[in-house]
């Protein structure tokens, strides 16, 4: 049972894990990623491609089925103007083990940072504004999944 | 040969608009080669692609590296590397 | 904030979740290990020592908040009788980045495998009791964490 | 020397109580005599104590090996490896 979903309404967390957990599978493992407020930041503006950003999320979420044997798994990613302490992105993973459903949860967490077609851009509180870099620390973190076998 | 270019993030806003129908010049055959077109077509396209080294790109939803050769028709998304998550 | 609870009630996951997440930390990691039903098992009965058992759950989560900069920690244990698809264990980190959050959920759910004071006993359908023994894969997974510095 | 002895899992099964106080003989100095001595003492003890690389132990709450010492008094955990999580 795979859901994946991309949307500007706010995710509702506690909604999309009781519908996920509702399966009593042996083991669950969740990620969930908010704006920090750091630096005085205002607003996260989260730019997708209408295509593209869907289609890299379901990929990433197929790729993690055929990798470990989930019984559930929850992809959902917001886009569009955030505030500090709202969720940005939202993951659910279950298996019987907790190998598997820990696995699965870190591999799409750090696949998402690179593979998707999201792009940041960033406003503070001073009035600057601009586009997050790319961080080769996210790239290192992908790419550990290219190396291991699981 | 007419293409749909889509621009993103900091693209789109050094181009001034979102997306546009071209038709490039005979010659222009290959991602890198659109690259440089739009680099010396006008000053926005110098403002988006005078590093081409930080632009990404698309073919009709997958992506292509420089390399890659333009279809005959299509969508062509420019973008700079992603940041998401 | 740490918070460390064994009882033998039924976890409240949804509420716990709440008041963990009320702190819209940058990242959450969660996970939730329920009873199974393998091989048709009616009952897993988790027996604990009441002195041992929650300080050992105290003293992960200290070596938790050590080893991580978390900005709030969760480690909630069932103990006594329990159904298939009831919750048994409970683990929420929050911290500014996701790596943090996700090592010290990963880091606790295996280092309760081997160091707390629990022990599983369960009950089949055709009559079968017995006492779970343990695993070397939980040992090997447990013991990752005294090589790694992180 | 009176000890608490507490019992847990299989170990408290076979023995058929969860604690008992018990003022071991002379010459028992060490967790591994004590285990000894319980598996020499009755028939449950021998049930429950005759494999001794199965017993875990703690003295007053922490763990200790076959070598540590038993104190004069206080409460010794004997048990099998743990399972939980």
């Amino acid at each position: 049972m795979i859901r994946v979903a991309v949307g500007a309404g706010a995710i509702d967390v506690a909604a999309e894990m009781a519908a996920h957990h509702a399966g009593g599978h042996g083991a669950s493992a969740s990620f969930v990623g908010r704006v920090r407020g750091d630096g005085g930041l205002t607003e996260l503006f989260l730019e997708h491609h209408p295509v593209l950003t869907p289609g890299g999320l379901e990929q990433l979420a197929a790729e993690a089925a055929a990798r470990w044997k989930l019984a559930a798994l929850t992809l959902i990613h917001r886009v569009g103007s955030m505030a500090p302490g709202e969720t940005i992105v939202l993951v659910l993973a279950s298996s019987a083990h907790r190998a598997e459903a820990l696995a699965a949860v870190e591999f799409l967490i750090d696949r998402l940072k690179t593979d998707v077609m999201l792009w940041k851009r960033e406003a503070f509180a001073d009035g600057r504004v601009g586009w997050v870099e790319q961080r080769d620390g996210d790239h290192a973190r992908a790419e550990r999944w290219e190396q291991s076998a699981d | 040969m007419a293409l749909t270019l889509s621009y993103f993030a900091w693209v789109r806003e050094r181009m001034g608009i979102a997306d546009e129908t071209v038709t490039p010049p005979a010659g222009v055959a290959t991602i890198g080669d659109l690259i440089g077109w739009l680099a010396e077509r006008d000053e926005p396209g110098t403002w988006a692609f005078s590093e081409p080294a930080q632009i990404r790109a698309a073919i009709d939803g997958r992506m292509a590296g420089a390399g890659a050769l333009l279809p005959a028709r299509g969508e062509i998304a420019l973008f700079p590397p992603v940041t998401g998550g």
